[in-house]
């Protein structure tokens, strides 16, 4: 009725942490991080410490004081998602708008073959790896040494070694040494088109392959489709995705002052009509000065009233990526029965 | 190929989720199931398939062994000549109702002789009516020999083209244009795409968005991403876009995990997971109890009921009927679930307030809705409650664009969906200050209380009265 | 205190519908035509005719019945937008959003000297003479003979002869044939680069010049961004603003079904309880099929709740042209004081 | 040129609205104005001006002859030294606080020497620091002989960026980073801005969003459009937003026609109005009335007052305002307006119900809300009312580029604004069903009838108690 906890948090949903977990220390939306945790560590931020040996045993999402007391934070399970955010940040990452996109467009499910190149900090390598998991695999590949010892030595120590196989090599010169193996490719290099070939190889001989080219400029995408086209690709399609947060807060309705007000005394205008009276020392013509911000002596705000309103945030993300797809349709026409 | 296209058989969850009558029912959990990836790409007999139109109009047909699938003026085929050919590619009406894979030229048709001219400009071609070369009877007899399979689509087209005397003084966006519309008038090219929660989604949000409440594609990838949807997990869901939330879910744990879903009447509206293809056991991770029997009803209290039949087959399926029903409930009751997911007319927060006790610490509640208005309390309730962390409220927002590849040049499509929908999420915690360390009472509506022992792995649900 | 009618509708506001004015026949948002007033003259739509001379006096914005008195429009003022509205699509026009934003980052007010080309439909033309009379002057451009002819006429016709000049050119081969004069420059042209260098000589020399190029398609702007830059353009920048229509609509706010309604007794639950005490035929485990529709059974719906909600429309445009503007410094440095 | 800086003054509407104290106030009407657009181009003393700084940050300043302009860490400035020098144009500060007209050439900097290299990437250049050949002394000496206007910023740039050791490696993108990373180090070039309506939007909506009503310059110009503002026009406004939609209206109309604002308090707040660097005579277009004096206060009520004055000076002053008071509130009353334009913290169903008898047939009324959920039910009332057709809700979308201009790839900006307000607009129509054909009855809230004859040019105002 439970799942069991397999090697590595990542591989499936626990009830409660254990040592060698990765746990995303969680204090608010901007500050994520993630710990390792092992039998004597301990996490530090500025309200103190918060042993590792304290985290073993809680429920996933429990909420721990530091050791003084001063400050907590929630041990949170490491979804691709989370983990994505608590990174520090590398190399460009893949956002979460472009990722769930990109899986959705690429078909991706359990028992699905890929390749991803490059592989960057791991962020996609590990979604691709929740999705397509127990029976899929992924084979990514990275150019640069530092990133791909660092992406092979995270991605064994997160029990995903059997789902990813990640291979040091440059693509655009090498390719994938893959044929008729997978079902969809991604493609997150600077000059795509050099490695399409390879790509195109690399799909099925008998299936309808999905491919996706992720450039940050119009200039890579347009010289892309010219390739994807003389390849033999079809239905190639550019999309854009975008998330718009939004912020929710509850203001007054301020009811119209109501005309004739003044006649009828409300303070307001009473505090008016006297100083009026009297003519003395402030008679410049339009009278007092009030601060804008000061509202309340003219007005009748009826108390209580509220509307929930929302709306963007101020700012948001502008663009992420352009995202090029296509289909390669089979190679070998199946035989009918 | 041949023997995959055999295995599959369409089903109904209606048909699917009856289990053997006998005693308390073991509520099947399906853990060994045969990668099914490879299996549904062949198309067999009682497929259903999304069949994408010249127009790139969609329709849902189901290939039965005597049908013959009507395209409207694309003309008709028989639909087992299909049969163990891949999903996924195009094919070709042609001669009296047959069928075959399509020549591969027909995608080359978009870039043929369509060099960039900047120099051509619209300006006096306003207004002109097309002049061709070719007589109506000359065009109609190509036709003709192109039905019966004489003349490939791409050569007719291509014909007419280049008799078309008005074509070379367009501008490369008109002629894009002109050869897209002949494309759509004389092609009988169509691809019947395998259905998958995706293909689904875009074909209802075109065809009948109501029916899917107006979830876009991209809106749905949000929310599996955010609901870490995979493969053997448990979820808890409330569906009432007709089960396109449920399709995708299915689609992502193909045979692995558990999905219990809260409904409305006696039976759920999850119909469109009947057009998934997908095997029986696939259905056995899906469980549904409606809202009515989250508390015991008075219709299984068996002992004091007023029984009206004597038959033994009746009353073994009432006696199953109820039993199932305890199980499920107690399913729920056990809690632990990895995420819970919300479509749903009714009040967003009640339903928050009561399903979210049965989530595990650190799994997300997602709510999706076309009208933000709804989700604005609960969104002020998510963010000031001291069990949940990082609300969030987004819209998804997607663009489309022209390709250089359609012979003219890039830019977004002119028209653009307006509205994907809305999503509401955020993560359950476990406040140690309010909840015990090792049980955490749940408060149930009707002033029960639950409590689940949570220091197992398995819940243990201990009702008191 | 209110304005006098001049010569042609569109130059100033007046009060009542006059003989040779132009009106807006509105029936809906989507059914806008024009009429121009003549004495003996008719409009006729669906529901009947509405004589031109009973229009006459008339109130700008009265609701006309049809003759038969089936149906009725309004007589709308013609505001360039509402007239733009009201066009039959001879070419493609500019719309709101465009318009409005190019005449902000234009700088357009009242004595701006400007030019644009191609006129097309005059529809942006109209526009930029609302906002630049009574002492601003738009010198406009058409290639093309059957559409000049028809601007012409209605520039005149709409009492904008002074403020508008419109020369027939091809002035991507021609130029414009202007040193010295303008303030401004809008060229929605084909090929705009082919123009600039006139276009340069155009503007006044001791003054800061702004133009702006409409381009639907990326390749367009990445080849003008080349020619401004080349030209000595500065401040290039690129923009795409379009609109987003809502609808608004009032939701039943529905409470959640109670737990343990079931035992409460309410109708629905009562019913089903009948009908599963009673065993008899409907006993299909999961029992009666109800349609999607009819929840009103199950259901305690508190009347009169409503929550007001908006929703973008489901289709909107999405995309017009990118307008890319840039600077022109002055080409002599002013004399100082 | 020199003629025309002279003329400038800057005067704020406070002063140039006080009226000559003699009887009933002539409310002046300016109808020649001379053309206005030529004289504002050139800064002169008191001008104010959007300082654009290296950083790209924007600073509203005031050039008094004897100030001193402070840029921060880009340098100071005398400001007399820039009067009689056009408005929008670089200029450099140099030496000890002068200021002359920047080169050419700091512009031609982005671009120098950047082809495009498709091939470099930057896989090996993660986290590796700068190698720079110059030391850090010859990079002072450079930056001090720059100061002393001994050698052009470009050059100073220039060479730091030949010296880089790890320039040629870079990608284009961060070829064109790193440039303008040192512009923003070593430039002393700033733009004075002629203030102008879209000018203080876009400065604000950066520095001070909520002084504005977070208002974006692409709402704001279809404010202006919708709102059909021309010169000549009469319109009513509510303008809480600081008065940038005040001063928008007055810059389209340059001293033609006439804005009445409705207000709170006893003076209007639409600071932002003297930024313009306006004549006086162009704010003699601005009339406004508090909305507690829509009907007659009994402060008004001379015959009746407890004077204890006896200055005639005084008196004379009262008077003077009792009858501009009546004087404003008999120009609403007249009606006939050209446009209602609205942003308020109120009920604007209330505002709009109040304000709109007092539009003519055929006239907007345009509302802003940064808050969408205010105008909701205003929208409805608007559309369901036989008053008003078309009643639109829209929302501006705005996206800016990254151009290849800037040496590297073409793309949208990475950062944008998430929202810049919403619109909701419609046109003033005549129900003749319900409305008579000559006169139309105007119910004023406090029961009162206005009657207001619409037959001749001129409304006249009848008022019954």
């Amino acid at each position: 009725m439970t799942t069991t906890t397999t090697a590595g948090t990542f591989r499936a949903y626990s009830r409660h942490i254990a040592l060698g977990d990765t746990v995303i220390a969680y204090s608010s939306p901007k500050t994520i991080t993630y710990i390792t945790v092992t039998a004597d560590g301990e996490f530090c931020n500025s309200y103190g410490g918060f042993p590792h040996s304290s985290m073993i045993g809680k429920e996933w999402g429990s909420k721990m004081p530091s050791k003084t007391g001063k400050g907590f934070i929630y041990l949170l399970y490491p979804t691709p998602e989370l983990w994505t955010l608590s990174l520090p940040h590398r190399t460009q990452i893949l956002y979460q708008p472009d990722i769930s996109f990109v899986t959705a467009l690429l078909d991706l499910r359990p028992g699905v073959k890929m390749i991803e190149a490059g592989t960057g900090s791991g962020s996609f390598s590990h979604s691709i790896a929740r999705t397509i998991a127990p029976t899929g695999h992924l084979y990514t590949f990275e150019f640069s040494r530092d990133r791909y010892e660092k992406a092979n030595l995270e991605f064994s120590e997160h029990g995903l070694g059997d789902i990813i196989t990640i291979q040091h090599r440059d693509v655009c010169v090498d390719g994938f040494d893959m044929s008729d193996m997978v079902d969809a490719i991604f493609l997150d290099l600077p000059a795509p088109w050099d490695a399409l070939g390879a790509a195109k190889r690399a799909f099925k001989r008998k299936k309808v392959g999905r491919i996706c080219c992720f450039s940050p400029c119009m200039e890579q995408v347009l010289k892309t489709c010219t390739a994807l086209k003389e390849l033999g690709f079809v239905e190639i399609q550019m999309y854009e995705v975008l998330l718009r947060p939004y912020d929710v807060r509850k203001v007054q309705k301020r009811s119209f002052p109501k005309l004739g007000d003044a006649k009828k005394g409300n303070a307001g205008a009473e505090k008016k009509r006297k100083a009026a009276e009297a003519v003395s020392d402030s008679d410049v013509p339009g009278g007092e000065k009030t601060s804008g911000e000061d509202h309340t002596t003219t007005l009748h705000v009826p108390l209580n009233e509220e509307l929930i309103t929302s709306k963007p945030q101020a700012e948001v993300r502008g663009h992420t990526s352009y995202l090029t797809f296509a289909t390669l349709l089979p190679q070998e026409l199946p035989v009918r029965r | 190929m041949v023997e995959m296209a055999e295995k599959m058989e369409v089903d109904t969850p209606e048909t699917t989720q009856s289990e053997t009558p006998e005693g308390v029912p073991n509520l099947p959990s399906a853990l060994d199931i045969p990668d099914i990836v490879d299996d549904g790409a062949i198309i067999a007999e009682n497929s259903w398939a999304i069949v994408q139109m010249p127009s790139d109009n969609t329709k849902l047909v189901q290939f039965k062994a005597n049908s013959v699938v009507n395209l409207g003026k694309f003309g008709s085929f028989h639909a087992k000549d299909l049969f163990g050919y891949p999903f996924d590619m195009p094919y070709e009406v042609y001669g009296d109702k047959q069928v075959r894979p399509a020549s591969m030229n027909i995608y080359a048709l978009d870039a043929f002789d369509l060099e960039t001219e900047e120099g051509t400009t619209n300006k006096d071609l306003v207004d002109r009516r097309e002049a061709q070369k070719l007589s109506q009877v000359e065009i109609e007899q190509m036709k003709a020999d192109s039905l019966k399979g004489q003349v490939p689509v791409e050569n007719l087209i291509k014909t007419i083209v280049e008799n078309s005397e008005t074509f070379d003084k367009k501008t490369e966006f008109s002629k894009a244009k002109y050869i897209k519309r002949k494309q759509k008038k004389f092609s009988k090219v169509f691809t019947p795409r395998r259905p998958s929660a995706r293909g689904l989604c875009e074909h209802f949000f075109k065809d009948n968005p109501r029916r899917i409440c107006e979830l876009r594609v991209d809106t749905l990838s949000q929310i599996l991403t955010t609901g870490n949807v995979r493969s053997g997990a448990r979820y808890l869901i409330v569906d009432e876009a007709g089960g396109l939330l449920t399709c995708a879910l299915v689609e992502r744990m193909q045979g692995r995990g558990e999905i219990l879903q809260l409904h409305d009447h006696e039976t759920n509206n999850v119909d469109l997971i009947k057009h998934l293809n997908l095997p029986p056991s696939i259905h056995n991770v899906l469980k549904s109890l409606p809202w009515t029997r989250l508390t015991p009803n008075d219709d299984e209290d068996m002992e004091n009921m007023l029984i009206r039949t004597t038959d033994e087959t009746r009353l073994d399926r009432l006696r199953h009927r109820i039993l199932t029903t305890r199980a499920k409930r107690a399913l729920l009751y056990a809690g632990g679930f990895d995420g819970l997911f919300i479509i749903s007319q009714y009040d967003i927060k009640e339903i928050i307030e009561t399903l979210s006790p049965y989530l595990a610490g650190s799994r997300p509640v997602v709510v999706y809705s076309p009208y933000k208005e709804t989700m604005l309390e609960s969104f002020l309730h998510l963010r000031n409650s001291r069990d949940f962390v990082n609300a969030q409220l987004t819209e998804s927002w997607i663009r489309e664009y022209q390709l250089p590849t359609a012979a003219s040049g890039t830019h977004p499509l002119m028209r653009m969906s307006g509205s994907g929908g809305y999503i509401l999420s955020a993560i359950r915690v476990i406040d140690c200050e309010t909840h015990a360390a090792t049980a955490r009472r749940v408060r149930v509506k009707n002033g029960k209380v639950a409590e689940v022992k949570s220091t197992g792995e398995e819940g243990v649900e201990q009702e008191h009265a």
